[in-house]
């Protein structure tokens, strides 16, 4: 691993040439700005950072950054994280993905992951809406979301991905808003400098199926209390709130997961001892 | 009763007792005691339905030459009691010469286990165990066993003294107590079943059981990172990696899920670091989808699959080899990679490292296709040899300023990977159809010049001698794979023994398939059996898929979870006329 | 279906002759007493009942009950119940299982479960450990309980389910100890009476690989507090209290999910005009 | 320009145009037009790989008889713009006598598509749809095409009509003026594409897609009950079935995930509905595991997969036929079950209606086989005859006092299943090795009943003439199965054509594999030519591994995501000397 020195990169170092296949006006174009602007603040060199995501528009997101990148199955980027963070631990490492990829297929991993508490950093673009295969509702769609899967709507109240994430044992929790680069540039890096499993909700808005969610801009609004390190009163706080609160919620203390990597590097003949009678 | 000291060179003792009594404990003691004295042997156990606690059996087969699979037909069978002995007594015949020991307070001996004609002793275990302070019941069998077999009390105490340390010496010299009872006891008859001499120019043995040895192979191999979900019968790959790889500075994470553990494993293996997991039937559905993104992707990783009897949750603590089509043909799309297979318990070691060894050379996902039989056996055998195969992964080093191809086209059809860390070769790993940079592509030529290059990748390595075991010679063949071959090989030699010659022909790499090595082994055949233990017929029709066997061919076969057995497979040839 | 009929059966109605294979001493066979007994309070006759499973010990209880049961894979009972409750709505659902098959493998069914709120009763026999496989951590598990697989423990704070349960959207929150089968009878039979989907976490000791759970009789104590139909404030006790509270810890209103069975009953040959042209 | 009124059977015309040009819909309205005046048709869409809004190109054939598959050569090209429309051009090839339309203001034609030597026409198509008030340049497209192909005005604005209905008559008064100027424009031109007389013996067109079709094949077929996990290109069978089973009074629900959405149909067939679910083979991967239970547990099941291009992620819009090996033999263990596949568009609903009547005679799950290249075509068709396919399960109820016995060894292997509800047929069905009543179980014999049974079923089931088509006579066969069929066909007309006499044997039935009547079917065949969309081959192995084809066998094959065209496949035939 390269040491990291800080300040010498910029936003073009993290990105790279391909050109997304997103819609014009996809959510998802800031916030591949948002996190290459931050990688370039925490000074990381590209080659130390892995990019990991699942199936979906947002899943894209790693081949267009110039670090590493493995763009997994759907739902299963998680996972895919935490055996790469495990074995290669000086890596930074984010997961990113979508609220159908990291909610919907991928809800285990998600609630298992922020209780293994690994030094992992997950932003979800959450768009409440399955994109790529054309507009079905997601965990996090409105009820009344009309579309051809659920005539009328599905009937469902909406998952609450940072109250879930608090009950799990996320060390982080922060909601933010794709269109304000500003500060979801500020978040990510918090996110990704805080030890443990940091969770970062984005709120993405998919002009083709939420044509409505344009109107985003317009609704968002900053968390109007500050910060804890209470989850009881973090969850609380996100539990009533409009679902339009961004801003970091929740900065805990746990200690993060340590796999017992720390061995004794014995060679594998003393492991062979034990079968000897 | 007559005197009859029969001298044998194999000797298999059956020891049952309900739930507490100790049958397993003792059938180790008995076990660890013979390959001290420089025997070898086997142990498997049956159990009940129960949880835990329920009655079991050890079964134990000692013999002065190495064995590879349990005896069909017993010896000596020592009852600590009979409660529900006889759910087991079908699996458990004994010779006619054989000799049954009962406690008389136990009630009567099982209509099965009494009508195989073996002589029965009626020995007071429970009485003799009271007498001694301390006394347990199993030990009073393992001294049973011990005297009728030949070994010493000092035999058996170098085992117990070792496995009662930390519980003071009254606990030792009690069980001394016992064992001596229990000898002593032996004495009062003529009955004899006696090893031979113990080959005492390999000493060192080994007590192993397959799901160590695959764990073992693996790490001898260079792995160091596994995920674990448990299953039985391959939870114990998983529980000796843990603290194993601990020991050698890896890591084993236990995952929520097989979903998450084939993912944890595929995800560290990107990262640059051998990785394995180990599941059964059941689990192994469940990672299909992620072994087809590892082929696509091409990472390497190894999966252990510990068959047990199939289909659904089936019987999980019997054999079967009935994950063949899974493990070969089980990807959405045409996923090239690796399905290799031990032969024997002892070769449980020697396929986990080549597994390991395979999977890194051509960045692909390796199955191993281990089984119950293998699994949970536990044997004693020469100290094995040391094996060439190692984790050696083509990597990648910036050498130019041209743009890193991740997926190259290269004549081996390996391409150099870039292990995150390394500067300037920064890529994306991709399930989707992809360019040579790994950019998601929709190009006819991409998928082609990939699907091309991933296949040769596979299909042009060379496998070397390691694609199976041929032993013996003649026109008579038995071809087989996996766990069958221990039977198969003792069918062969009692076959020999006969005057009857048949040739062995044993495949431990599945897939891709071995065509040429495959054919030339079996030219000249007149007749092929072809053995397996799966209900359709598995093996067979994958054979057929893939060339043309000459001769005549015969196909035993059976579901399980009754083990195919030598005498069996023997009487199969014996019948052929 | 047959109407119910109060009070005219007794526990031995719905109990199957089958002997279970648990180990003496296990908390399922308790479990399985209340569950009896629960149905005979209830009066719904056992043939319009369905007792779904995954597997493991706990998961073997279908066939010990004379209901229909479904002993299906590895932590899937849910989606099976779910799929049996929608196209069968007049049948009684129970989903029973453990803590590793309802909170390792079939977590993600069981948040999503709890959001969907359907009309089925999810009873899991939490005996923090994997029984069936010989003493695995499972979700549950203490950081610090040592086995072969997590020598020295696994070091990660265990999974709270109520509290999961409540973030999901469960309508019917409760904990119980299998050894009060007095409490854990009428728990179970307000559960089911519940409308929507109501889970009940059944403290049931694993003797064998957790003998230090046979003191749980000692330390499980009935819930100070009030039942309540706030979330919120459920969740603010549930986080922290000390996982051995027992009682109906949450009782809410939310409608349960209505599937669109209430179409018109067309003939087929009425859906087929739209392709004539 | 010479005049060439060129006399035809079938046309075929691509509209191109970038994102927003609604060239998609303009082809849709030629399609329905057609299809309304008595013609028939097909429509595949290309689109780049943008999410939405990207270039699409609308790839239109017409003919006077039904049409299986689309043209392999296009006789017209009308360009809204040109946008990205190299990416487009070597899947619409131009025939050389065929007609370039292009709007001068849009650039240079695409080297791909005029090295053709096909003719240009330069129309101004955005200027003449900006002349027209609120004019759309797809409707100026619209109108050139029926004015190429013979439609008129009034043919159009039927359709147009109907979808504008609700926009007010001043977009119906636009669309029709740019009909008009587009029909205006091609008279002058001489070019001709006539299709000849449409055949008004069969009136009442449909018009559906194999996604839709496959749909209302199971409702007709008795399902009720669909779970459902979005995944292209099955998604649609999935949208269509959610609004439909609610009208027969059935019910959809969305799944959290695949595991889920298997088992929740697992369990609705187990309270009696008949059941469904629709994926690719991502999802199918996932749900193995659990047809794995319902295949043990004897609970029917249909899974509808809509292949894609694999492995893994692969090309999610584009067609391959490479999930034959898992849908066969990608469970863990023996479990018999049914693969069945539709052979063309029109198919789907037969194939889908038999589909659900196998499940349900059978207690088994069904697998059907459909592909990207079926299921998102939309064709015209003849108004399908009624088929006798119905769920029919062979329910228990009450007759003795005798215990019911859920998995009873019968005859033909099926058991009678009693639904719950019913008094006295409590049972649990299981996935473990299970006892004539359902009680788990790990004897032998058990095991082995269970699986004589399961297996026996499948086999010995009676599956008719269904099992496939047979069209042509000759001793030069065409072996093939699935979507393949349609270009099979075809090639084989064109063969006639020319005097060779080709044979076509098109399987429906893949597992179990009809060997009999396959074998019967392809008696005498002097040369057998497999065709099929895999890499690998994997029909063709499988073909090996249960029968032997005679004569001299040639294999076509490659995997996506080219589809196989007829004219490919006459090809070979002809190269075949
Ligand atoms: C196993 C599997 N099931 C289904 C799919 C189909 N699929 C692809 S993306 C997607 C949903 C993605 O939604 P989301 O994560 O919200 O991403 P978005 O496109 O909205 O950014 C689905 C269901 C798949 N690729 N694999
Ligand atoms: C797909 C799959 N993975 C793993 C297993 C092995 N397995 C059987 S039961 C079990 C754990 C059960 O734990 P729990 O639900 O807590 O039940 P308990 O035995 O403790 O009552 C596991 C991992 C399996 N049967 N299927
Ligand atoms: S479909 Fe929606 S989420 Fe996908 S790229 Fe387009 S705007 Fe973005
Ligand atoms: S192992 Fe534990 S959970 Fe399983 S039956 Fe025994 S006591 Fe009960
Ligand atoms: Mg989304
Ligand atoms: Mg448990």
């Amino acid at each position: 691993m390269n040491a990291p020195t800080k300040n010498k990169f910029s936003a073009r170092d993290f990105t790279s040439d391909l050109t997304p296949v997103w819609c014009p006006g996809c959510g998802d174009f800031h916030v591949l700005m948002s996190t290459t602007k931050a990688l370039a603040e925490l000074g990381t060199p590209p080659e130390d950072i892995a990019v990991i995501s699942g199936i979906g528009c947002s899943s894209r997101i790693p081949a267009y950054t110039d670090c590493y990148g493995f763009h997994g199955v759907h739902g299963r980027s998680l996972a895919l994280a935490t055996g790469l963070k495990v074995a290669s631990p000086g890596l930074t490492v984010l997961a990113m993905s979508g609220d159908g990829d990291g909610f919907s297929i991928g809800g285990n991993h998600f609630i298992h992951a922020c209780r293994r508490n690994i030094d992992i950093t997950y932003i979800v673009m959450d768009n409440r809406v399955y994109g790529m295969t054309k507009g079905q509702p997601s965990p996090t769609t409105e009820p009344d979301w009309d579309s051809a899967l659920s005539p009328g709507g599905t009937g469902l109240s909406p998952f609450h991905p940072l109250v879930i994430a608090l009950a799990s044992g996320a060390n982080f929790v922060a909601r933010s808003f794709s269109g304000d680069i500003k500060n979801t540039t500020k978040i990510i890096v918090e996110a990704v400098k805080h030890p443990g499993f940091s969770f970062v909700q984005i709120l993405s808005p998919c002009v083709t199926f939420r044509p409505d969610e344009k109107d985003w801009k317009n609704t968002v609004h900053p968390a109007s209390v500050e910060e804890t390190d209470d989850p009881a009163r973090a969850a609380r706080r996100i539990m009533t709130d409009d679902g339009m609160n961004t801003g970091i919620l929740y900065r805990g203390n746990r200690a993060p997961y340590k796999p017992q990597v720390t061995g004794k590097g014995v060679e594998t003949i003393e492991l062979e001892r034990q079968f000897e009678i | 009763m007559t005197n009859k000291a029969i001298p044998k060179k194999s000797v298999s003792v059956a020891i049952v007792g309900s739930g507490g009594a100790g049958s397993i404990t003792a059938g180790s003691i008995l076990l660890e005691a013979a390959g001290k004295t420089g025997w070898y042997g086997m142990m498997n156990r049956s159990v009940g339905p129960q949880i835990r606690g329920g009655e079991a059996a050890a079964l134990v087969r000692l013999a002065n030459h190495p064995v590879e699979c349990t005896a069909e037909k017993y010896d000596l069978l020592i009852a600590i009691d009979w409660k529900n002995a006889d759910r087991f007594a079908a699996e458990m015949p004994l010779k006619t010469e054989g000799l049954i020991i009962a406690d008389p307070t136990s009630g009567p001996i099982p209509e099965l286990i009494s009508s195989s004609g073996a002589t029965v002793a009626e020995i007071p275990i429970k009485e003799l165990a009271k007498e001694i302070p301390g006394g347990r019941e199993n030990m009073i069998a393992a001294g049973l066993a011990a005297g009728f077999i030949g070994l010493s009390v000092d035999d058996l105490m170098s085992v117990i003294g070792t496995k009662l340390a930390n519980k003071g010496q009254a606990a030792i010299d009690a069980s001394r107590a016992c064992v001596e009872a229990g000898i002593a006891q032996s004495r009062n008859y003529d009955f004899r079943f006696e090893i031979g001499e113990a080959d005492l120019r390999h000493k060192g043995r080994w007590l192993i059981t397959g799901n160590e040895a695959i764990g073992l192979g693996a790490i001898r191999g260079g792995v160091r990172f596994a995920a674990a979900y448990p299953i039985t019968p391959a939870t114990e790959v998983l529980e000796w990696l843990s603290p194993s790889l601990t020991e050698v500075g890896g890591a084993l994470v236990q995952a929520e899920d097989e979903l998450s553990s084939i993912n944890m494993a595929i995800g560290a293996s990107f990262g640059g670091q051998p990785s394995i997991t180990a599941t059964s039937g059941p689990g192994l559905s469940l990672m299909m989808e992620s072994l087809g993104l590892a082929a696509a992707s091409e990472v390497p990783i190894v999966v252990v699959d510990v068959m047990r009897v199939g289909p659904s949750t089936g019987i999980a603590t019997k054999s079967e080899q009935s994950d063949l089509n899974i493990a070969v043909y089980g990807f959405h799309g045409d996923a090239p990679h690796v399905v290799v297979a031990p032969l024997t318990v002892a070769d449980c070691l020697y396929t986990g490292q080549w597994a390991a060894h395979l999977a890194e050379a051509m960045q692909v996902p390796t199955i191993v296709l281990s089984d119950q039989a293998l699994g949970q056996s536990r044997v004693l055998m020469k100290r094995p040899a040391n094996l060439s195969f190692f984790a050696k992964r083509k990597t990648w080093e910036r050498t130019s300023e041209e743009p890193y191809l991740r997926y190259a086209l290269t004549a081996d059809g390996i391409s150099p990977m870039a292990i995150p860390g390394t500067t300037g070769g920064q890529y994306t790993a991709d399930g989707l159809t992809h360019s040579l940079r790994g950019h998601p592509s929709t190009r006819r030529s991409d998928q082609q010049d990939q699907m091309d290059k991933r296949h040769r990748k596979v299909a042009d390595f060379d496998y070397g001698v390691h694609w199976g075991e041929i032993t013996g010679e003649g026109e008579t063949v038995i071809l087989t794979w996996g766990s069958i071959t221990g039977p198969a090989r003792e069918a062969i030699r009692s076959l020999k023994a006969e005057g009857i010659k048949v040739k062995l022909v044993a495949m431990r790499l599945i897939a891709p398939f071995p065509k040429e090595a495959l054919d030339q082994s079996l030219k000249g055949a007149k007749r092929v059996l072809v053995v397996e233990q799966s209900h359709s017929g598995q093996f067979r029709n994958y054979l057929r898929a893939n060339t043309e066997i000459p001769g005549e061919i015969r196909h035993f076969h059976r579901p399980g979870p009754h083990n195919i057995g030598a005498g069996e497979i023997a009487a199969q040839i014996r019948d052929w006329k």
